[in-house]
């Protein structure tokens, strides 16, 4: 079928999942943190957009509330949480030096079309639209997980699981018209905790390694040196 | 009425771990301790009160054994009943038949020897270093443990029953825990134990995937194709040969039994064995039914490697139990390739004549359990009293410990197979059965039974060497320590009559081997369904396993006539009062000045067989020779080192250890302690098992 | 009546053994070109010895005093179970072939513990050489005997002797192996040369005189007694079961007379060849003994495949 | 039904209770006390289900049967245990000064929070809550981890952390999945009711179900421990307070697998195939054979037993990975008998380490002389966990065992294999520890090993005999995830 023939709402979703993608590459790619946590933000203001419309479009009221919770949590709290972390310990002006860059962003190409094959199976059971969403979301959660591995800092990598729950939530919304409300409000819950948990983290790794370099977070190996 | 005798045998054994809890109770529980009266006379009279009552019970759960089995033998039925314990869907299965009956015989007249031996032995033992409940739990359990395997009925109660012993004797081994050979030899034990259960399981598992349930009777009647009835046959062998200690797989045997308290390696070297062989033949003969003779042959190679094996390495032990354990591998071995021939009879539908090994096997491993519960106990006495297992350090206690000197004589005579004694009855059956070979048609068969014998000669013959050698030199000669020197009859009268019943019996058996005889052809009859050739007798007098037109040996005719004609002389050149004999300071060709060292110790009595067969031993013989003198012409002193290891220590199991070490130490670098590289794992088996499924 | 035969033919084996001794000892000095002693030299021998007041160690235990009675008796036993002049007599159906080499190596038993007990050097080596060599030696044996016995199908020796006799003269491979193997076990098993020299007295070559030095009076008797009576036992069953022809089936005076003569004559001879090569070889080391015997095994070995592949029985 | 609410209710207010009430002395005394009431809760709860069969609570927000009931009255049984060895435990911990009271308060709270949790993940009916809780789990736990905040600690909980939120943001998106297949056949509201899922199952969407499963099992897998999502557990376990570490392995594992059985009763029923019970079997047997390797190499005492974890939790899956009745059987008693020991032996664990003053093996001797009692429990466990019988732990292998030789006969060596090589590297460890003369500065310390005793005789008892009530229970269990009764 046709982009045209698809009705505007579907039509906004799709390019607004494309731009969500966009988003997690351009975090794939950031070396600077502060950078990185704007474009994360950026994300979640998407994802906000996304449920916004959807709630709309299907008037299905209780998507307003999930779409509040992830502006609150994912557009303020937390970036404003990180960026406070990677300002008290000036980290925001050295640039993590990525190891192979381009190699990365291959694959993260390549991640995009592993899940597209992955999720083709489904399309016959459901729109396109279906397809798309799911297969940009599963890549989000994807190229989420790569960023964790690629860089080494700690913060990059709660930016990286945030964005792995983007994802999700992306999914949640698009595919299935936004999950049950107490589940929603059960993930908003754990996402919150989450964020605080990380906010204590930060402060225990700081005063054990004064650093916030998980690679140096290597006492309990079983490599026989 | 008989399961009723069995069941009591068992319930005592378990009913002899209790009084020393009860003790230890009541020292632990406050309110009880205000009762106890003060005073350690108080304290050694509960002491005792608790060994005799522990080895009471013991005698009795010894006593019922016996009867139970001797009925069960003479009534020749089968007994079947079931307990309330198990899996939900089935409950314990109980079958009680001669062979079990057998070995309950066997393990009666163990523990009843044991039990009454036992009270004066432990006595050594100090409360506080090795607390006697210990001992006394475990032992319990060990008993009741081999009880239960002979009376178990499906496979999963019999492994909960084989994996108690085993645990328990495990616990046994490691009783004088403070003793780091000790650990490592309990540690071995354990793990050799393990796999060789997990071998059993398997060989189970193999029967049970074709049968419905794994009752026995289900079992019996799952109808295997011969490959897999030889892979159960090949894993059988192997999980009841680790714990029977056939060569190559017994390096654990001679490792744990010596370490044990005296009386528990009589009853592991003596009786545990044994179980094992019941569940090689249990597991052959009765539950996968027909036989094949490749078994039998495989039987017979394994058990001829085992028997030479066995007894080459127990001479060159210089450590008395370890030779005891060294030489109960080489017993196990002859009764295995007894087995293995009484296996290819039946294989060649020569069913009497099969029967006849089947005796020769079973007759050997009772006699085995006489004599080497009568040696172990020896051993420990020996050790009770010199506080030394070192043949070396021994010498001339058959001047200071003359009862025990006549009952090790005993011993050592039985297991070197000299007439008159049991032991020769059952290896002359294995002759008799080795020499039916004509009725063979196989070619190879027919050449490779008699070399088998051949080398069961000669085991027979190292055998009667390596027990010459040893109780030359522990109670012949002069003391060669002080300790020896220093060592005194056992003064008490139980740790006499433990031995002494068993060294009668050896000889019992030995003359009237018939008796016995007669009970286990019923068993050949109830488990092969046949039994001796007609023809053949088993009469009082005269044993004539297969026709008396082809063997006979009478015990009493022998002894008669040994009688007289040793009379005769003895008689005749003594009556003259001129002849007394005359005592005087040794000849010794003139030389004089006879020390103790000058004496042959057992490694040198050993040396010529160490130059003959060099090959079966790791040996590492040094002589360093401390030179002095202007031009070190003179040697002040010589150091001889002797150093003699097994082989299948660096060619079977070192290797083994290696490899899971090297591997645990491959699989040990994932755990790289780097989070990244953990989610790695992570990512990477999502998209796998993501490609996988699509 | 048998039971009575059966023991004059053992007390006459007894009697006769010295007799062979001492022709066995003319004959080699007759070959050695040496004078010879009386043929009943061995007899004046014992019969002093057991005149002699015993004088045992004082380290000695009651191992070594009750060791000669058991020693003589036990080969007494295997002497009354070894047909000699009459075959399917009593008492060898009380004991068969296999029980024969038990009773040796019951004898053997006591005289290495007596070697042992009391504690001199020479003890210990005599018993530590004689355990090696005859443990060597009885497989091969047994071997021998196997051979035999499996073409016969018994191992009741008269009633080898009966098969063999019946049979009447057949050459079977089998048995000239064994019979060669059984010569040269009894040859080490009687402590003769090459193996052991019962003449010598030097201490580092003495094997069986190593175990007996402390012995002395009628102990000493005893002891040799019973050597003479092992040669000669190992010098009848070659004999009788090789060569059975003559021995007495039937129990009438006439054929008993046959078989003594007949049995004195083949002892005679083998204790002709038995001179002859214990003037014609050397001693040989202790440790080429096993070569030795390991070669006497293979003969029994191939006597008995020879048995199973050429003449199997089907 | 109140029973079940109760269930929830009572650790909720305790958790209330504690983080409001701060510390006091006698917070332990109070923890044993809730989880006591919460246990004659359950076994009232498991009364009613024994009585009239699966309960549905109205709205169908929780679900009771046969299956998590047993496992609800476990999580409680092994949380009063547990909380009876915790208070002289961290009252010790107190004397020597590793923890001041805020800490304990902390700790108390996330006790209580632990177990909500862990029952919430148990009744719940709706797959989206169970993943709620689920991940409420992680966040109780992962304070407790770093509770000495040392910097191992700290790593271990990052690690913990990170890993298993990574993790169990897969298994939600297996969840939407399952959401978005439920959808198609047009169920809305009660879309992700467990109970309204496997009523039609058949008619879900196999392709979409295959593709959640994966995301599923390596969710939640990544918290039972499966190799190679394992990494964080054996920090998590050594790292952590003791008692937490009896809890993780003894109840948190159980409940992870829980989950996955309950998402692969559903796949069965939309695939109709294999496939599922294939992945299961192959994790399993892959943790079983390299936690088993990892044994030998350990050196803290607690990660050891953390590896014995890893290697049983994978025996588990690959019993419910083969499925069918025996199979299926043996893994809930598995389930049941490991939880109970292994809780038993991390309790003689944090005893024997508080007397020696480290984990480090080397450094602990001579137990048994030292305090038989705990070195004699020590020892016992370790027999039991190695799988020796009379124990319940053999039970279960065997059936295990032959459930494979029955299905998968070519398994079965490699099973044992395992089972050989966990067993050297369990007993190469332990034995040096108990046995042997003490050394000098070992004092015997206050302990209680009332809960050591209870469970290993309720394990000796399981091996021994099945009682009926359990045996039946097991069976009604069983006859659920595999269709037919043993």
């Amino acid at each position: 079928m046709n982009i045209e023939q698809l009705d505007f709402y579907t039509q906004a979703i799709l390019s607004l999942a494309a731009l969500v993608g966009l988003t997690s590459f351009l975090m794939l790619g950031q070396g600077r943190l502060l950078r990185l946590i704007f474009v994360f933000a950026v994300q979640g203001f998407l994802l906000a957009l996304t449920t916004a419309a959807a709630a709309y479009s299907l008037s299905n009221y209780h998507l307003y509330i999930s779409a509040a919770l992830t502006l609150v949590l994912k557009v303020i709290l937390i970036p404003w949480m990180l960026r406070r972390q990677v300002l008290k310990m000036n980290m925001h002006r050295d640039v993590e030096a990525l190891s192979n860059n381009t190699a990365v962003m291959l694959g993260g190409a390549s991640l995009m079309l592993f899940s597209y094959y992955i999720l083709h199976p489904i399309v016959q059971t459901s729109s396109l639209v279906m397809l798309n969403a799911l297969a940009v979301s599963l890549s989000v959660m994807l190229l989420g997980m790569l960023l964790m591995i690629s860089h080494r800092q700690a913060v990059a990598h709660v930016v990286g699981f945030m964005s792995i729950e983007n994802g999700l939530f992306f999914a949640a919304i698009v595919a299935t018209h936004g999950m049950p409300m107490v589940v929603e409000l059960g993930v908003a819950f754990d996402v919150l905790v989450a964020a605080v948990l990380f906010g204590i983290f930060f402060l225990h790794i700081r005063t054990s390694i004064d650093s916030l370099d998980v690679d140096l977070l290597n006492r309990l190996s079983e490599v026989d040196k | 009425m008989i399961l009723v005798l069995a069941y009591c045998a068992v319930l005592l054994s378990f009913a002899s771990c209790l009084p020393p809890l009860l003790m230890q109770g009541r020292h632990n529980l406050p309110a009880l301790g205000r009762l106890r009266m003060p005073g350690s006379l108080e304290e050694q009279r509960a002491q005792i009160l608790t060994r005799q009552a522990v080895f009471g019970l013991l005698g009795l759960s010894g006593l019922f054994a016996a009867l139970a089995g001797v009925s069960v033998l003479v009534s020749g039925e089968v007994m079947t009943g079931r307990i309330g314990l198990g899996l939900p869907w089935l409950p314990w299965q109980v079958r009680f038949d001669n062979l079990s009956g057998l070995f309950f015989l066997i393990i009666g007249i163990a523990i009843s020897a044991v039990s009454l031996y036992g009270p004066g032995y432990v006595s050594a033992y100090e409360e506080s270093k090795h607390p006697f409940a210990v001992l006394s739990l475990f032992s319990g359990l060990f008993i009741a443990g081999m009880l239960l395997v002979l009376l178990a009925d499906d496979a999963f109660f019999f492994m909960i029953a084989w994996e108690l012993m085993s645990v328990a004797s495990y616990f046994l081994v490691a009783f004088q825990h403070d003793n780091p050979a000790n650990r490592r030899a309990a540690f071995l034990y354990l793990l050799m134990a393990e796999i060789g259960a997990l071998a059993i399981i398997l060989a189970f598992g193999v029967l049970a995937s074709f049968a419905d349930g794994f009752t026995f009777d289900a079992l019996r009647g799952a109808g295997l194709s011969n490959a897999w009835a030889s892979i159960a046959f090949a894993l059988a062998l192997l999980g009841f040969g680790m714990k029977a200690g056939l060569v190559p797989v017994h390096v654990w045997l001679p490792e744990a039994h010596p370490v044990a308290p005296s009386h528990i390696s009589a009853l592991m070297s003596g009786v545990m064995l044994k179980v094992a062989l019941y569940g090689l033949i249990r597991f052959c003969f009765d539950l996968i039914g027909e036989v094949h003779w490749q078994w039998g042959l495989v039987l017979m190679i394994v058990g001829t490697v085992s028997a030479l094996g066995g007894i080459l390495y127990a001479m060159m032990q210089t450590n008395l139990k370890r030779m005891l354990a060294y030489s109960s591998v080489e017993n196990v071995g002859i009764i295995v390739m007894v087995l293995g021939l009484s296996m290819i009879f039946m294989a060649q539908n020569q069913p009497q004549l099969g029967a006849l090994g089947f005796l020769a096997a079973l007759f050997h491993a009772f006699n085995h359990a006489l004599f080497k519960n009568l040696l172990f106990l020896g051993a420990g006495m020996i050790h009770h009293q010199t506080h030394e297992l070192n043949i070396d350090q021994m010498g001339g206690l058959i001047k200071r410990m003359p009862k025990t000197g006549m009952l090790f004589l005993i011993g050592c005579m039985s297991i070197s197979s000299l007439p008159l004694f049991n032991g020769f009855v059952s290896e002359w059956l294995a002759f008799q059965t080795a020499l039916q070979v004509d009725v063979i048609d196989n070619g190879v068969l027919r050449s490779l039974i008699p070399v088998a014998a051949a080398a069961l000669a000669l085991t027979a013959a190292l055998a009667a060497a390596c027990f010459v050698n040893v109780f030359g030199i522990l109670f012949l000669g002069l003391p060669r320590s002080r300790h020896a020197d220093k060592a005194q009859e056992i003064a008490d009268p139980g740790m006499l009559a433990g031995p002494a019943l068993l060294a009668g019996l050896c000889f019992l058996f030995g003359i009237f081997p018939g008796l016995m005889l007669g009970l286990i052809n019923h068993v050949a009859e109830q488990l092969l369904g046949a039994s001796l050739p007609d023809g053949s007798s088993l009469s009082w007098l005269h044993l004539a396993p297969v026709s008396a037109e082809q063997a006979s040996y009478s015990a009493p005719l022998v002894l008669v006539g040994a009688l007289i004609a040793a009379g005769i002389c003895f008689r005749y050149l003594r009556r003259s009062p001129a002849t007394v004999m005359r005592r005087a300071e040794t000849w010794d060709c003139g030389f004089g000045g006879l020390t103790p060292r000058m004496q042959y110790s057992a490694s040198a009595f050993m040396m010529p067989f160490r130059r003959i067969f060099a090959r079966v031993w790791l040996i590492d013989e040094q002589v360093k020779k401390d030179r002095q003198g202007a031009m070190d012409q003179d040697v002040a002193a010589i150091h001889y080192a002797l150093q003699i290891q097994d082989h299948s220590w660096p060619r079977l199991y070192q290797p083994i250890e290696r490899a899971v070490n090297r591997t645990a130490r491959l699989v040990g670098r994932i755990q790289t302690g780097n989070i990244r590289t953990y989610l790695g794992y992570s990512f990477v088996t999502l998209i796998v098992m993501l490609w996988i499924i699509s | 009546m048998n039971w009575l035969l059966a023991m004059s033919q053992t007390v006459l084996f007894v009697a006769l053994a010295p007799l062979l001794a001492g022709w066995i000892k003319c004959c080699k000095c007759r070959l050695q070109n040496r004078k010879a002693p009386s043929l009943f030299q061995p007899y004046r021998d014992l019969l002093k010895l057991t005149r002699k007041q015993p004088v045992v160690s004082d380290q000695a235990s009651w191992i070594f005093t009750i060791s000669p009675y058991i020693i003589f008796s036990a080969m007494v036993l295997a002497a009354s179970i070894v047909p000699l002049i009459a075959v399917d007599l009593p008492t060898s159906a009380s004991a068969d072939v296999i029980v024969l080499i038990g009773f040796f190596s019951f004898a053997r038993f006591f005289l290495a513990l007596a070697g042992l007990d009391i504690g001199t050097a020479f003890g210990g080596m005599g018993s530590s050489r004689e355990m090696t060599i005859s443990t060597l030696a009885e497989p091969a044996m047994l071997m021998g005997i196997f051979a035999l016995t499996m073409s016969a199908s018994t191992t009741n020796l008269s009633l080898a002797i009966d098969f063999v006799l019946d049979e009447g003269l057949v050459l079977r491979p089998s048995f000239i192996f064994a019979l060669l193997s059984l010569m040269l076990v009894a040859i080490a098993e009687t402590g003769r040369i090459p193996v052991d020299n019962p003449a010598t007295h030097l201490e580092l070559t003495m094997i069986h005189e190593a175990m007996i030095l402390e012995y002395s009076g009628r102990h000493l008797a005893l002891i040799e007694w019973a050597s003479q009576l092992k040669l000669m036992l190992y010098g009848v069953l070659i004999a009788n079961i090789f060569f059975p022809w003559g021995i007495a089936e039937r129990i009438t005076p006439g054929d008993l007379g046959y078989g003594l003569l007949f049995i004195i004559g083949k002892l005679a001879f083998l204790s002709i060849l038995l001179a002859l090569s214990e003037t014609l070889f050397a001693k040989m080391r202790l440790f080429r003994v096993q070569e030795y015997l390991s070669f006497a095994y293979l003969l029994g070995l191939l006597g008995m495949l020879s048995h199973i592949i050429l003449e199997g029985a089907r | 039904m109140i029973a079940a609410y109760l269930v929830l209710l009572i650790p909720l207010t305790g958790m209330a209770f504690f983080a409001l009430a701060g510390h006091r002395a006698d917070s332990g005394a109070w923890n044993i006390r809730l989880n006591a009431v919460n246990l004659i809760a359950t076994l009232w709860l498991a009364i009613n289900v024994l009585r009239e069969g699966t309960i549905l609570s109205a709205g169908k927000a929780f679900l009771i049967d046969p299956f998590n009931v047993y496992l609800i009255v476990l999580t409680a049984f092994v949380g009063l245990t547990t909380a009876i060895f915790s208070a002289p435990y961290m009252a010790h911990e107190m004397e020597t000064g590793r923890l001041n009271d805020a800490r304990l308060k902390l700790y108390h709270a996330m006790y209580q929070g632990f177990m909500l949790s862990m029952y919430l993940v148990l009744t719940t009916n709706n797959m989206g809550i169970l993943w709620v809780a689920m991940e409420g789990a992680t966040l109780a736990t992962v304070l407790l981890v770093s509770l000495y905040r040392t910097p191992e600690s700290v790593e271990a909980a990052w690690k913990y952390f990170i890993l298993c939120g990574v993790g169990i943001a897969q298994a939600l998106f297996g969840t939407i999945l399952l959401y978005y297949a439920a959808e198609q056949i047009g169920s809305e509201e009660n879309a992700l009711l467990w109970s309204v899922l496997y009523e039609n199952a058949d008619k879900l969407n196999p392709e979409v179900l295959k593709i959640a499963f994966v995301f599923l099992l390596i969710g939640y897998g990544t918290k039972i421990g499966l190799v190679p999502l394992h990494n964080w557990l054996p920090d998590a376990h050594s790292e952590g307070p003791t008692p937490m570490s009896a809890v993780l392995s003894g109840l948190l594992l159980n409940d992870a697998l829980y989950a996955v059985v309950r998402n692969k009763m559903l796949v069965d029923g939309a695939t109709q195939s294999d496939m599922a019970g294939f992945l299961m079997m192959g994790f399993g047997l892959l943790s079983f054979l390299v936690g088993a390797l990892f044994l030998h190499r350990q050196k803290d005492i607690k990660r050891l037993f953390s590896y014995s974890s890893i290697e049983h939790m994978g025996m588990m899956t690959f019993a419910f990975g083969i499925g069918g009745p025996l199979a299926t059987f043996a893994a809930l008693l598995h389930m049941t008998v490991h939880s109970l020991t292994k809780s038993a032996i991390f309790v003689t664990v944090g005893h024997a380490s508080q007397l020696a003053g480290t984990q480090n093996m080397e450094k602990i001797r001579g137990l048994i002389k030292t305090q038989p009692a705990i070195g004699w429990g020590l020892l016992i466990g370790t027999v039991s966990i190695a799988g020796f019988p009379p124990f319940g732990v053999f039970t279960s292998e065997f059936l295990v065992l032959l459930a494979t030789m029955r299905s998968y006969p070519w398994l079965a060596p490699l099973l044992l294999l395992g089972i050989g090589i966990a067993f050297a590297g369990l007993f190469r460890h332990i034995q040096p520890i108990v046995y042997g003369d003490r050394p000098e500065g070992q004092q015997p310390i206050k302990a209680n090993l009332w809960p050591v005793m209870i469970h290993l005789g309720l394990v000796l008892w399981l091996g021994l005999a099945i009682p009926g009530f359990l045996a039946d229970w097991f069976s009604q269990a069983t006859l659920l995830i595999s269709g037919s009764a043993p």
